[in-house]
């Protein structure tokens, strides 16, 4: 047991984070270290410069463009990229569709879409949550029928994030009406320019416009763009939900934060001292940082287990990261409005273009402060809520 | 000790009541907020015919004589309807002033103008350095012959953008947080030398940003320099009536989730069958019902004239407004889903409106050291 | 609505609060608010104080020795008792079989039994909850069969508080096994002197003797110690658990011991200052105040709206007395251990005598953090579990 | 980074839980418990014969050089039995003492004794006034000759009766709270002018309060005015210790808890089948992984020679542990109910010493206010 990183791995740190903060613009990655919305030229212009770099999809296999990177190594790939601020590469292509075609797809799929997603050529959505279904997915009732050597898809899909910026969507549908719940379900993909596909827009509470509503009004997209076996496309879905579990703590934008929050508690001023002299608000923020600290070192002994793992089988463990890491990155979002005081109550609409066009009223930060902390409730909600988690946990392993 | 309202008390609150359940739901209330004011001048008018524009103040002045306890029922029909209209502003913030600073002549002069819907006020006292501390003011008010001049920038004034008057704190002497030396004075919102930003909050009501350069003040209440223990009053004031407001946000929260979860269904049952989410709400009962007693508790303690008890309460109220607010606003959104984080959904407007209730007048944090400052609140 | 209380009300509490502090022995109220355990004869006396005043069973009707006070003026009562550190009556006597015995009993059973259990003559002990039944009482396997003019009773009971000092004890018994749960119990009076009755002490992780196991072992006690009807003994219980419900959340007691924390804190030390002056002591104790504080305002209101409830209906609203009354007093245990500091480590054993025969190791009250923070870990458990108490809100208020 | 043990590593796991597992059940060490001295000397001796006695000392003096790594490894299985013994006493305190403050000579003197089990050694350093405070010493020592002449009390000496020797912070110079000025002296426990009174501890263990009048010491550990540094180190090396501790005894109140829900039936059915109970069951999971891991951290930094980033690390992990612990606790006797609170059911056992752990050397809100101080932890 050496707790401690080897030479290597430091070295390995070193080179990701000299690149990072080197190839990645600062305009880009201040934008996301204040939490605010990055348009889709940054989103696709960042991914760009980390595919040249070989960077974009580590996770794949070698042959598509994948790296052979130890479980630790992947862990300081993202806890870099995370606290330097650099966009994570768009999910929806690098950790969900991607592996998904890469496992269950053809020769011919993989060929057409890997190299294109992982350069954000295309830009992919995710259609599986429905109104109604919730946490409960399986029970989606989005239809394909088979007609010829097409598909015909009806039915509403919700809270797709992005769906906005989307070129094609990837989509669950049920293909065996008869079957059981997770029997009969397929997973198709769609190009989002497809005839009868419309999308509109879902006002978060933040005024931001992140998540979208997808209606399939009798679209009509080719048999082929099934991947893998008609009415196995819940092996797809759990393979996919399955993956890149450590990186949803997102322990290194945790940090990036918590470090934000101390320099401003530095500037801000409560009377006649700088807020950071608060006896009371600096416990608060050592006791995120110690929450943190064990999430890190939780982190890394689950990473350390991975090795020994199969490929989509995550360790339930790592449900344990999705729990504490929402509520850290939750509580970053209270200290951080704490820190704006007042300042966090005037509402300055942000855009879609190239930041605002009015100044703010108070501090730039101040601004994010609500918004991300509205935003943010999403986190224990999403990608299986924290209930769901603890379901999961109390199963697989407690034994109940 | 009676918990039970009066006539007169049961009288006003069937009728506040029946106001929002008949013209503040959740549609109405986006297309007040999509008028020019960003409030509706319509609702306005009928506050003032219904009397509770003048609620507060003494019969002599065109008011009613109503204590914390009409207050209270008021707020907390506001809060349940996330009332737009610059009612606190106005009546509890200005109306405040002008009882406990004002002299009779400008109560005389003012009040009823208030009373009957025809004059807007704010108060401006938050600057960029102060945060939340009354008594430190940076703005300044000089000698003018007979008159002020005021200079300097205020912020997140509420209401200040459809203000007709602003009630701002200006120091005439003494160093910038010093208790003496602050004035509050009397400034018509359109007078030379005021400009003003207005804004939406983010719990959609208003606000602005307002500067003073050489800016004739109109009056001045009371002490030019000694307005500081009426100020902390009104303060006080305020808080208990937004503790009210809080409280009617957080019922209808709680009773919007205890509704959602009965009929909300996943895998294959209402949600509100699960019953570690059954406790949940129960722990959201608990801290309403708990807020609800403090609420009380500061509306029984904000008429004290002794300062430093009425202090003390208070701010124990504004402590378990902030946490039972905050947890009850949180566990709302939770337990609704992605549905409450939406615009169109009602659940999210109430969960902002608690945070920025928790932001007014003092944070917990702030609130909970005054407490702990104190020989105890037994 | 006027939330002060009248100038009737506030002389009610002066004369109360005068009594308690005048007639009740200062060395019985100072072991009660240090958290001590008192003796049998401490007990005895101040409970035959407060009856020789007609103040020991306010709550019994007037003919039994009861009081016509108003809701407020029982609430005075108990939080001014508290307050003082007066030892409420014994509650199995006054609040439990007392009550059962004026609701339900014969006038034959009223006229042996209550004047006696008022003043403590009979020391009565509570025989309800049974190894594996916990918080399903209704799940009791203690049985009594009617053989002729008796009931022969055999079984055992568990978690009899204080059944070492019992004269009798009143017992939930199965008459009838093959009626449904609560069907077929029926509540039976038995001296504690009938052959066939072991106690057997249980230790509590405090180093205490407060509960005891009670055998009964072909126990015969005569046909008429059946209070109410045959079978119907559930009715006693549920009347039984029903009264008092305000009581339950001991904010007089919490009152006490607060205040004795600030005084403790002020002359306790931390380097060169005063504990009461460190800011984060000051502010937890300030966080329970405000709850308490806000537990006092909810009790009133409850108190306030029951004129209008019928006996042994409670408002389902004291669940949240018990449930937070519970927290409360749990966290002014864990405020004192940490006054106590490193002293509240060596353990003292106390005995059923009159004090300690040795000294102790740091102030006098260190002592006792500990075992009473250990100790009331109960709180929550006993009388209906928390849980119990979340599932009745549930259910009874909010309608799931 | 390498989570896994090495083989020598695995031997000494392998070889202390079985230890545990064969000779530490709740009903062995209720017999350990009444014996004469509160614990086991069959015990100490097999530790002695295993090489624990003498694991973290250098192998010039008789032991096997072991690191943090292996402390944590038996400290977490000691946990996990409750063990009497004082092993933390004698090895952690006393050796650690010697190791950091000692000469090659005395370290060459005692400690090839203390790894043959024929010498204890306690910490005495607490006092009256002093709290957690490891530099407040009152205690003082005077030049008598060549030698040292102790007065004044100590408090809570863990294993303080039972110890052959005394280690004793006490005062040469400067007043009550300087850093200077402290020593550490060696005091044979017998020695004229010391007296002892021992006591059970709340968690079963044993201390005593010692009081020096004129007591000669043997010897004194490096600079007799500047020890504090040495003292400070050990203290972390300690907490380190206690955190494995903690969590051994953690780990096996969640797995008695997790067991107990899954045959105690109530209401018809096994308790562990409601939701809401196992819900509470996974976040004391939670808490005890977070605390598992603070606990590897405190392990990985407790060896740093930078005593800044020691501290902040180690109290770090020390509020962890107090955190996890209490709410680990606390909830392991909720869930089980009535039983919990009885002497004969081992959950309680543990929650008692959870409660003594979390005040040792530090409570949470001191340690809390060390990270608090510090630059941050990232």
């Amino acid at each position: 047991m050496d707790l401690k990183f080897t030479p290597e791995e430091h070295a390995f740190r070193e080179e990701v984070r000299h690149f990072f903060r080197t190839a990645v613009p600062e305009s880009i990655r201040r934008k996301v270290l204040e939490g605010q919305h990055l348009t889709r030229q940054e989103i696709v212009a960042s991914q760009r410069i980390l595919n040249e770099k070989g960077w974009a999809v580590p996770n794949w296999p070698v042959e598509w463009g994948g790296q052979t990177w130890t479980p630790v190594q992947v862990y300081l790939y993202q806890d870099e990229m995370q606290q330097a601020g650099v966009p994570a590469p768009l999910g929806f292509n690098t950790s969900m569709v991607g592996p998904v075609i890469a496992e269950f797809g053809s020769q011919a799929q993989k060929q057409r879409f890997l190299a294109r997603a992982a350069n954000l050529d295309d830009w992919w959505c995710q259609g599986f949550s429905e109104p109604g279904a919730g946490s409960d997915l399986a029970s989606l009732r989005t239809k394909a029928e088979r007609v010829g050597d097409t598909w015909v898809i009806n039915g509403q899909k919700t809270w797709t994030t992005l769906a906005q910026h989307a070129d094609w969507i990837f989509v669950l549908c049920r293909t065996n009406p008869t079957a059981k719940k997770q029997e009969g379900i397929s997973f198709i993909l769609c190009d989002m320019k497809t005839p009868g596909i419309k999308v509109r827009p879902i006002e978060t509470i933040d005024g931001g416009h992140e998540v979208n509503e997808v209606f399939f009004d009798d679209v009509v997209v080719p048999y082929e763009n099934l991947v893998g076996q008609e009415n196995k496309g819940w092996d797809c879905a759990k393979f996919l939900l399955g993956n890149e579990r450590t990186g949803i703590a997102r322990v290194g934008t945790s940090k990036a934060r918590l470090k934000r929050i101390r320099e401003l508690a530095k500037l801000e001023r409560v009377g006649d001292r700088p807020l950071i002299e608060d006896q009371k608000f600096r416990e608060k923020l050592a006791a995120v940082e110690i929450e943190l600290k064990a999430l890190e070192m939780t982190q890394l002994r689950i990473v350390a287990d991975e090795r020994g793992r199969q490929k989509g089988k995550p360790n339930p463990a790592s449900s344990i990261l999705k729990l504490k890491g929402s509520v850290i990155q939750q509580a970053t979002t209270e200290l951080m409005l704490e820190v704006a005081g007042p300042y966090a109550m005037p509402y300055v609409a942000s855009d879609e273009g190239d930041g605002r066009n009015e100044p703010g009223y108070g501090p730039d930060y101040a601004a994010g402060a609500a918004p991300t902390y509205f935003n943010w409730r999403k986190i224990s909600i999403y990608g299986g809520s924290n209930e769901i988690q603890r379901n999961i946990v109390a199963k697989a392993i407690l034994g109940f | 000790m009676d918990f039970d309202f009066s006539d007169d008390q049961r009288l006003l609150k069937d009728s506040v009541d029946r106001l929002i359940a008949d013209r503040y739901d959740f549609e109405q209330r986006k297309k007040y907020a999509n008028e020019p004011d960003g409030w509706s001048r319509d609702m306005w008018a009928r506050y003032a015919e219904l009397g509770l524009l003048g609620l507060p103040f003494p019969e002599a002045a065109g008011g009613f004589g109503g204590g914390p306890v009409e207050t209270m029922t008021v707020m907390e029909a506001f809060g349940r309807g996330l009332v737009l209209e610059p009612y606190f502003a106005t009546v509890t913030l200005g109306g405040g002033l002008l009882r406990h600073a004002g002299s009779e002549r400008q109560q005389a002069a003012l009040l009823p103008q208030v009373a009957a819907g025809e004059l807007k006020l704010a108060f401006a006292h938050v600057e960029r350095q102060s945060r939340y501390d009354l008594q430190d003011v940076g703005v300044t008010a000089t000698r003018d012959g007979a008159g002020w001049l005021l200079n300097g920038e205020k912020s997140v004034v509420l209401h200040g953008d459809s203000a007709d008057k602003l009630l701002v704190t200006a120091r005439t002497g003494g160093s910038r947080r010093d208790p003496g030396g602050i004035g509050v004075f009397l400034v018509d919102a359109t007078a030379g030398g005021v400009s003003r930003r207005g804004y939406p909050t983010q719990d959609g009501l208003r606000g602005a940003e307002v500067s003073f350069a050489n800016a004739r003040a109109e009056d001045v209440l009371g002490d030019p320099g000694g307005a500081l223990p009426a100020v902390q009053r009104v303060a006080d004031e305020a808080i208990a009536a937004l503790c009210a407001e809080a409280v009617g946000g957080m019922a209808a929260m709680h009773a919007l989730t205890v509704d959602y979860m009965k009929t909300r269904k996943q895998f294959g049952r209402a949600i509100g069958e699960f019953q570690v989410l059954q406790h949940r709400a129960v722990d959201n009962f608990v801290a309403l019902e708990q807020a609800r007693s403090m609420a009380m508790y500061a509306t029984m303690m904000a008429a004290s004239d002794d300062a430093a008890e009425r202090r003390q309460a208070v701010s124990a109220a504004k402590v378990q407004i902030g946490r039972s607010g905050r947890h009850i606003g949180q566990e709302a959104v939770q337990l609704h889903g992605g549905i409450a984080m939406t615009m169109e959904y009602k659940v999210g407007h109430y969960f902002k409106r608690m945070t920025m209730i928790e932001m007014l007048f003092g944070d917990t944090d702030q609130h909970l050291a005054v407490v702990a400052g104190g020989g105890g609140l037994f």
